[in-house]
């Protein structure tokens, strides 16, 4: 640890860390572009110059003749930080002024407009005015620059963290530097555009709206958007993510810089698989064989056409009869009575997808009728091999040590979590594949799926598991897509996905993230928690916070959730209780 | 000694009919030097070099010895040592000169200074343009190896040395040392920030010493004939100032311009500008007096005629408000030549060369293009000069908002024209008349 | 009685009451129409002129659309007292023009044909003055019924309003039963009549009491100024905020019926009834003069009719201590006064046309004391 | 006024007496107070004006009144030299408005169609419900490349809610009619908004000038 003194404020800073860090420590805002921390330093915006001196030991101050920049400065004992003397604030305003010389201000139909650090830090450090007379640099747009990335290269302030990117997380190198001089542009060799798996990570890292996701264009602005925390369910990295929508539309997911989980980024299949949450071929509500079909009307998809035109003066939804009660009075009574009848023959298979929460929910139910019935593990998806990052130049994966980013080939955010559920009140884990295998005459199941599946011809029920089912006499399905079997259900329960659910996720490492909802269940589905709290007749509302300390105090190996808040970073499975703060 | 009386040592030899040989230059004495300093210890030749106060010729004017011993000791591993043979200041043409006529001078120094900093590979990096040079050059190399002075256990010693030649792509930025040593590792030619300096990482992560060409030339005579010769020319130390290290030693002045008798004359470090021009260069050309001298290549700013009795040692361009020496290219500017236009070519220039990295850099300069093209177009205002000051004053390495010293460079020009000839600046602004847009070759 | 007698009785008191309940709507209906356009023309606007000639029809519209109107009964009312006011509204406003004369009743035409619902009643005056107290009554419970506070509000303004201005008007009519000897309206008309057929006016005598009588009742039919119990701008809409449709109609109309009922009255009582100059006073008179006379009536009646709804146009409203200050400071006073004089001139049989003078010279006393006050209390309140 | 009382009795006194503020009836004097003066004042002047003034109604289906030239009437969407759209759905006139009766829905411009090659988005849907909105102007005020005006046609009637519902065609329509007619030019024009929407700059040989019109 070392003392620094930022304007004239003393704190403690690591070894390490530089005087933005330091700055930022002692809550002073040092503006920067170039810089990040996942990257290399390249000092080259000039944005963060500030005057540095140094403490001697006799208390002077020896302050240095230029200005220095922070990104590049360590944080050593004894530094002196000025931000806000009159030198660094003219050079502010001049980097400022010489970054918007070329800029072409097209503020209004830039999508980094409310978000933009060119925006913010002219705001806030800059000057009102700009003497240029003359006319600024044009560039044309490079659409071409990459699947999900188009390049707007007259807005880009050359900070060169796209290429610092390519170059030392994803290790694929397509972008670089072309020309020189205030008419350098970034741009990628012909036709070998900027198409890997974390491509998407260079328009969160560009400061300004140079680089803009081509998914996200003109979407939406994005001071509409309203952000909550969460944690993508595409792999068992567990990345921590933003959500952000509108009106119950969600609209892209960012990544949310996380030491314990992922670093600072996440892969596109994260951050574009996200759209199996707004299929209109979601189930819609409960259905039920006993009573009439219930749910929304195939009519009511409206909501999801968020692009249809005057959607804003359409009226509302038709007004829609709740029938969860009933279904869940049926689902229940029926269970109770397979039960009943032969405790052995039920069993109810837990998918890698639910929560923490929601599996306990529904273990200690159903435990709680009777010891003997059986828990099953789903299906868990895996496909190929973990993808490891920074590529080398031939393409192949880095060594263990030199790892930066994994997509995992595990395609489901839970398995490690809902596995500690169901040894706890099991014992062994039985996966459903052995189960079909093994024991016949099951006659009663109760499935949970919620996998990513919006085309039910590549559903996630196997012809085996299909076939296993077909004898049973009750068959309870809860999921977000139709399927074989929510097609055979006697009750089908429309549950959430990941995005409008509340609850715990335990990635691949035992780290344990909470995600929140931040939309709200299309037309009737309801969240899974909210379906399993009324089925489990339990009292007051479905409550992920009280339900963490109930399982902690329940189950041994998920005492560290214990602490009930788990925090933006989540906590570690094999943390003490209270260590975590 | 007087400079009447001075005897060329650096270009001595390039009149001689195949003088680029190695068996002339072996005629004439040459390579005792390598001989003499094999003989000696590093740690000799490097406080042999030290005391003749030699500093470094590429512009900048950094005791060379110094910059030696900053080497870390104790170290495995290679060392490297770069030539800076990447001239691209304009009016400087001293190196291409000495390579092209007396290549062995240069490289015996150069394997000197490698033994002298425990390198054990020197890269020639030399820019594109010079493809005599590089001929010149590669046939000197070839002959050296051929004769033992490169390669394994040069001259019997157990010191080994390999030069490799490496030409650049043209690129001013490439002079400057990181940028080089970038150039040199196949990447873009953006110059490090420092720390580290080169000395601890430079070229392929290792520690790297950059020298110029002619830096390399002295140390040859240096270790042939002494300190004490060396610092029996130029100009002494100021005893009252701690922090002048003194301009020692034979210099090549590069003369161009309006002058009628442009060229390279080899003086010690001291002369005068007037003297240069009237005495060496045949005085302004059309019976013309000089308005404005350039002391060491453009970046160093303008000298008015008033200054030209200062003298151009290390720190005599710098009293004049120039930023230095430079390259000791001198540029004589006629009466008759528009200071405007003069300030909009050398604008030019820099904004063209300017990597792109900081943006002070790559903004201001072009903006100040831009601006002096707009004065040139007849639309200028009188406010422009204030912001072309207020430009040239916030971007380069003196206020710290750049990387390395190209800023400085592209700065000192304005500052000093406007310091100098604010008058006629404005004159020309307030008269409202265009100058005819000169043609240059690859303007953006 | 008989049959016949009955009948010869009942038959005329049926074609008169035929008479006030097919015209009194019409007129009221057409009093919008002619407050309109007067309204119009002192905001030198043209007022409704879309429907017929000269918008002639735009009151028959208005009637139609507002009969067809949907009837809504907030849930927060009284229903039955509600709906039952504006009727009680009408009713008390029609009532009073039962004893009122709108023309010299005729002996034996037709068999007993006139022109009043109740003639020859002796203290028709009386009951004139009873049944008009009674509007106050609709007010009152369409205000409680409303359940609103501001129609609350209004309705016990309007109950202080009218037992405030009953005094004044009561004394200043009093003067003029002394001086007729009678309180039947008839027989007061007639004892205005005289030759030239305008000297006999009670106005000559009494401009005083014709001043207080119509200032006062002018406040009785709760029109600007003294439209407090329904002011706009403080109560919303006053008693009848919570009305609409017909049932505001019915206010409406009792409003204007009371207009014309003041107006028939102080046509009446002071400005000679149906005598006018050129015009013989007696009944004797043929089809032609009784038509005559009652056309008479009907203009000065119009006149003063016009007369109050330029009022409206002319003055600002009355501050609610105002209107009381008015009441019991100025007119009562000044009515007993009056009547005092009166009293003491009939009693000593002297000539009557000092008391026009004196009356003059009364009422100016009174400014002069009113302006005295007035300075003097300021001069008061800035001591302490 | 007791003399006992000590300096600040009396401060407190006299704070005491400034908090309540007397407004004194205005002295009447005696013509004032015979009220008939008056009141024959005010009936003389609505006779006057019932009378002798010029009466000031126009008839209005026959009669159309001149707005002013910045009356707030229906929106219209500008559309520029080349005809297109002008707005380039920036969402400011949406983000602005108070009665949250714009909404656009942007889209990349077709780049593939060379009128539409120099600029970057579009709005591909441009809604105003007309019965929402209050005609504050904040749009106009919003547009930074002034492509939504409001006109003088005050007249709007339609006979159901989704006739008002505006959409960009519509919109248009108002614009190509209103400046056709010469009634409603455009009124504002600070230019292009920048090179990524516009290609056409001023050129360097005439600097801009000041004040108006400069942009950067």
């Amino acid at each position: 640890m070392s003392t620094v003194f930022v304007n004239d404020i003393e704190v403690e800073v690591g070894p390490r860390d530089n005087l933005i860090q330091a700055a930022r420590a002692a809550g002073v805002e040092i503006p920067h572009y170039c810089w990040h921390e996942a990257l290399s330093v390249v000092a080259s915006c000039r944005m963060c110059l500030v005057e540095v001196g140094e403490k001697k030991p006799d208390g002077t101050i020896a302050m240095g003749p230029k200005l220095v920049p922070a990104c590049q400065t360590p944080a050593k004992p004894g530094t002196v930080v000025k931000t806000e003397t009159a030198k660094v604030k003219t050079g502010q305003q001049m980097t400022l002024e010489f970054l918007l010389l070329n800029h072409p201000l097209d503020c209004s139909i830039c999508d980094q407009a409310g978000e933009c650090y060119l925006q913010d830090y002219t705001y806030k450090f800059g000057k009102a005015q700009s003497r240029l007379n003359e006319p600024k640099v044009q560039r044309l747009d490079k659409y071409h620059i990459g699947e999900q990335i188009a390049l707007f290269t007259d807005r880009c302030v050359m900070c060169t963290r796209c290429v610092r990117f390519t170059r030392e997380i994803s290790g694929t190198a397509e972008l670089q530097v072309v020309a020189r001089g205030s008419v350098e542009e970034i741009d990628v060799f012909p036709n070998k555009p900027c198409n890997n798996k974390l491509a998407g990570n260079v328009v969160d890292l560009c400061p300004v709206g140079a680089l803009c996701s081509k998914d996200f264009l003109y979407k939406k602005r994005v001071w509409w958007l309203k952000s909550q925390k969460s944690v993508c369910a595409g792999c068992s990295t567990g990345c921590s993510i933003e959500v952000d929508q509108n009106e119950d539309h969600v609209y892209r997911l960012r990544p949310r810089a996380n030491p314990l989980a992922q670093g600072h980024f996440m892969c596109d299949e994260g951050r574009f698989g996200f759209k199996y949450v707004q299929s209109t071929n979601r189930l819609s509500g409960p259905t039920s064989k006993s009573i009439a079909t219930v749910g929304v009307a195939a009519s009511a998809v409206t909501k999801f056409n968020g692009n249809v035109a005057g959607k804003l003066f359409q009226p509302a939804d038709l007004a829609v009869v709740d029938h969860w009660p009933a279904a869940i009075q049926e689902a229940r009574e029926k269970i109770k009575a397979a039960v009943d009848s032969s405790a052995s023959s039920f069993a109810a298979v837990f998918s890698p997808m639910m929560s923490v929460e929601e599996a306990y929910l529904l273990a200690s139910y159903l435990k709680g009728l009777n010891r003997n019935v059986k828990l099953l593990m789903g299906p868990v998806p895996v496909v190929g091999e973990d993808d490891c990052y920074p590529k080398n130049v031939n393409g192949s994966a880095p060594t263990a040590e030199k790892t930066k980013f994994t997509i995992r080939a595990e395609k489901c955010p839970n398995r490690l979590g809902v596995e500690k559920v169901l040894k706890h009140f099991q014992g062994a884990l039985v996966p459903i594949e052995d189960a079909i295998q093994g024991a016949h005459g099951i006659q009663a199941w109760y499935f949970v799926g919620g996998y990513a599946t919006p085309d039910d011809s590549i559903g996630w029920v196997s012809p085996s598991i299909a076939k296993a089912t077909e004898p049973a006499k009750l068959l309870i399905v809860q999921d977000i897509f139709p399927s074989v079997l929510s097609k055979r259900a006697d009750i089908v329960f429309a549950g959430a996905a990941f995005t409008e659910r509340d609850g715990t996720f335990i990635n691949h490492s035992g780290l344990a993230q909470a995600f929140r909802a931040a939309t709200r269940p299309p037309q009737a589905s309801r969240a899974d928690g909210r379906i399993l709290n009324e089925l489990c007749l339990r009292q007051g509302l479905y409550n992920t916070e009280f339900l963490r300390k109930e399982i902690a105090s329940k189950i041994p190996s998920l005492e560290s959730l214990s602490v009930g808040d788990l925090g933006v970073h989540g906590v570690e499975l094999h943390q003490l209780v209270g260590a975590h703060l | 000694m007087t400079n009447a009386s001075f005897e060329p040592v650096l270009l001595a030899r390039i009149n001689k009919p195949d003088s680029a040989s190695l068996a002339s230059y072996k005629a004439d004495g040459g390579y005792a030097g390598l001989r003499k300093a094999l003989d000696m210890t590093q740690a000799q030749v490097i406080d042999l070099v030290k005391a003749s106060g030699l500093r470094g010729r590429g512009g900048a004017g950094f005791p060379t010895g110094m910059k030696w011993s900053f080497l870390p000791q104790n170290i495995t591993g290679p060392i490297y040592m770069c030539i800076n043979g990447d001239e691209s200041e304009p009016g400087t043409f001293n190196n291409r000169i000495l390579i092209e006529e007396d290549p062995h001078q240069v490289l015996e120094g150069i394997v000197i200074g490698c033994y002298a900093t425990r390198a054990t590979t020197a890269y020639f990096y030399l820019r594109y343009e010079y493809g005599h040079c590089y001929r010149t050059l590669q046939k000197a190399v070839d002959e050296m190896y051929a004769a033992g002075l490169l390669g394994k256990n040069i001259l019997g010693s157990n010191y080994s040395l390999d030069i490799h030649l490496h030409r650049g792509a043209c690129a001013y930025i490439c002079g400057e040392e990181t940028g080089l040593i970038e150039s040199l590792e196949g990447k873009r030619a953006w110059p490090r920030i420092k720390p580290p300096f080169p000395a601890v990482e430079g070229a392929f992560r290792r520690p790297t010493v950059v020298n110029n060409v002619e830096t390399m030339a002295c140390v040859t005579h240096i270790v042939n004939r002494g300190a004490e010769w060396f610092q029996s020319m130029g100009i002494a130390k100021d005893p009252n100032n701690p922090r002048d290290a003194g301009s020692y030693g034979p210099k090549l002045y590069c003369i161009s311009g309006h002058v009628n008798k442009p060229g390279l004359v080899e003086l010690p470090l001291g002369v005068t500008a007037r003297e240069l021009i009237d005495k060496h260069a045949g005085g302004v050309w059309k019976g013309r007096k000089a308005k404005a001298v350039v002391p060491g290549g453009i970046s160093m700013g303008f000298m008015s005629e008033a200054e030209l009795d200062t003298p151009l040692d290390f720190a005599g361009p710098g009293r004049v408000g120039c930023l230095g020496l430079g390259t000791a290219a001198v540029i004589v500017i006629d009466d008759h030549t528009s200071m405007v236009d003069v300030l909009y070519n050398a604008c030019r220039f820099f904004a063209h060369e300017s990597c792109g990295q900081c943006t002070p850099c790559r903004e201001g300069t072009a903006w100040s293009t831009k601006i002096l093209e707009r004065i040139r177009s007849g639309n200028g205002k009188l406010s422009d000069i204030d912001l072309l000051l207020e430009i040239s004053s916030s971007i380069g390495t003196i206020p710290g908002t750049t990387i390395c010293g190209l800023a400085d460079g592209a700065a000192w020009p304005i500052k000093t024209a406007i310091a100098k000839f604010r008058p006629e600046l404005e004159e020309y602004i307030r008269s409202g008349r265009k100058s005819a847009a000169p043609q240059l070759v690859g303007a953006h | 009685m008989n049959w016949y007698e009955i009948w010869a009785e009942l038959w005329p008191t049926l074609i008169a009451i035929g008479i006030i309940l097919a015209v009194v709507p019409v007129v009221g209906l057409y009093a919008t129409f002619v407050e309109r356009k007067l309204a119009a023309a002192v905001q030198d606007r043209l007022g409704p002129n879309r429907v017929g000639p000269f918008g002639l029809f735009q009151a028959i519209a208005d009637g139609i659309k507002i009969f067809l109107k949907e009837q809504i009964i907030p849930s927060h009312v009284h229903t039955f007292i509600y709906m039952l006011a504006p009727c009680i509204s009408l009713m008390t406003a029609m009532f009073a023009l039962a004893v009122l004369p709108y023309g010299p009743t005729p002996v034996n035409y037709f068999g007993g044909l006139r022109f009043i619902v109740m003639p020859g009643l002796d203290i028709s005056l009386l009951i004139m003055f009873a049944i008009s107290s009674l509007s106050a009554y609709g007010i009152i419970l369409g205000g409680w019924a409303s359940n609103n506070k501001y129609s609350l509000y209004g309705a016990i303004r309007s109950c202080a309003q009218f037992i405030s201005y009953e005094i004044p008007m009561g004394l200043s009519v009093i003067g003029v039963i002394l001086v007729a000897g009678s309180m039947n309206i008839e027989t007061i008309v007639a004892s205005q009549g005289s030759g030239d057929g305008i000297s006999g006016w009670n106005l000559w005598w009494q401009p005083l009491a014709l001043i207080i009588f119509f200032t006062s009742a002018l406040a009785e039919t709760n029109r600007l100024p003294f439209d407090l119990p329904e002011c706009e701008q403080e109560l919303v809409g006053g008693f009848h905020t919570e009305y609409g449709g017909i049932k505001f109609v019915l206010f409406f109309l009792a409003e204007y019926t009371h207009v014309v009922t003041v107006s028939f009255l102080t046509t009446l009582l002071f400005f000679g009834g149906w005598h006018f100059p050129g015009v013989p006073s007696e009944v004797t008179a043929s089809y032609g003069i009784l038509a005559l006379q009652m056309l008479v009536l009907l203009v000065k009646v119009c006149g003063v009719v016009c007369f109050i709804m330029l009022l409206r146009w002319a003055l600002p409203r009355f501050r609610f201590d105002q209107l009381m200050g008015l009441a019991w400071k100025g007119l009562i006073p000044l009515a007993m006064l009056n009547l005092v004089f009166l009293a003491v001139f009939e009693s000593l049989g002297w000539h009557r046309w000092p008391l026009a003078v004196l009356s003059v010279l009364l009422f100016v006393a009174a400014g002069y004391w009113s302006a005295w006050q007035s300075q003097s209390f300021v001069r008061k309140a800035s001591v302490t | 006024m007791s003399t006992a009382e000590t300096p600040v009795a009396q401060v407190e006194k006299k704070q005491k007496k400034k908090t309540v503020q007397w407004g004194d009836d205005p002295k009447i004097g005696f013509v004032e107070a015979l009220y008939l003066p008056a009141i024959a004042g005010g009936i003389a002047t609505a006779l006057k004006h019932a009378f002798f003034k010029k009466r000031s109604t126009a008839q209005y289906p026959e009669q159309k009144p001149e707005m002013p030239p910045n009356y707030r009437g229906v929106h219209r969407l500008n559309r520029d030299e080349e005809g297109r759209v002008k707005c380039v759905a920036c969402y400011m006139c949406q983000t602005a408005c108070p009665a949250n009766c714009i909404e656009i829905i942007a889209a990349p411009a077709p780049q593939d169609d060379p009128k539409w090659a120099n600029r970057d988005k579009f709005p591909a849907t441009f809604t105003i419900d007309e019965l929402r909105c209050i005609y504050c102007g904040m749009c106009e005020e919003a547009c930074p490349v002034d492509a939504i005006e409001l006109t003088s046609i005050y007249d709007l009637t339609g006979m159901s809610r989704q006739e008002m519902i505006f959409d960009k065609e519509k919109l248009l329509s108002v614009f190509d009619e209103t400046s056709k007619a010469g009634l409603d030019p455009v009124r504002t024009n600070r230019g292009a908004l920048g090179p990524a929407s516009e290609k056409s700059m001023q050129s360097t040989d005439s600097p801009p000038p000041p004040g108006r019109g400069k942009h950067g």
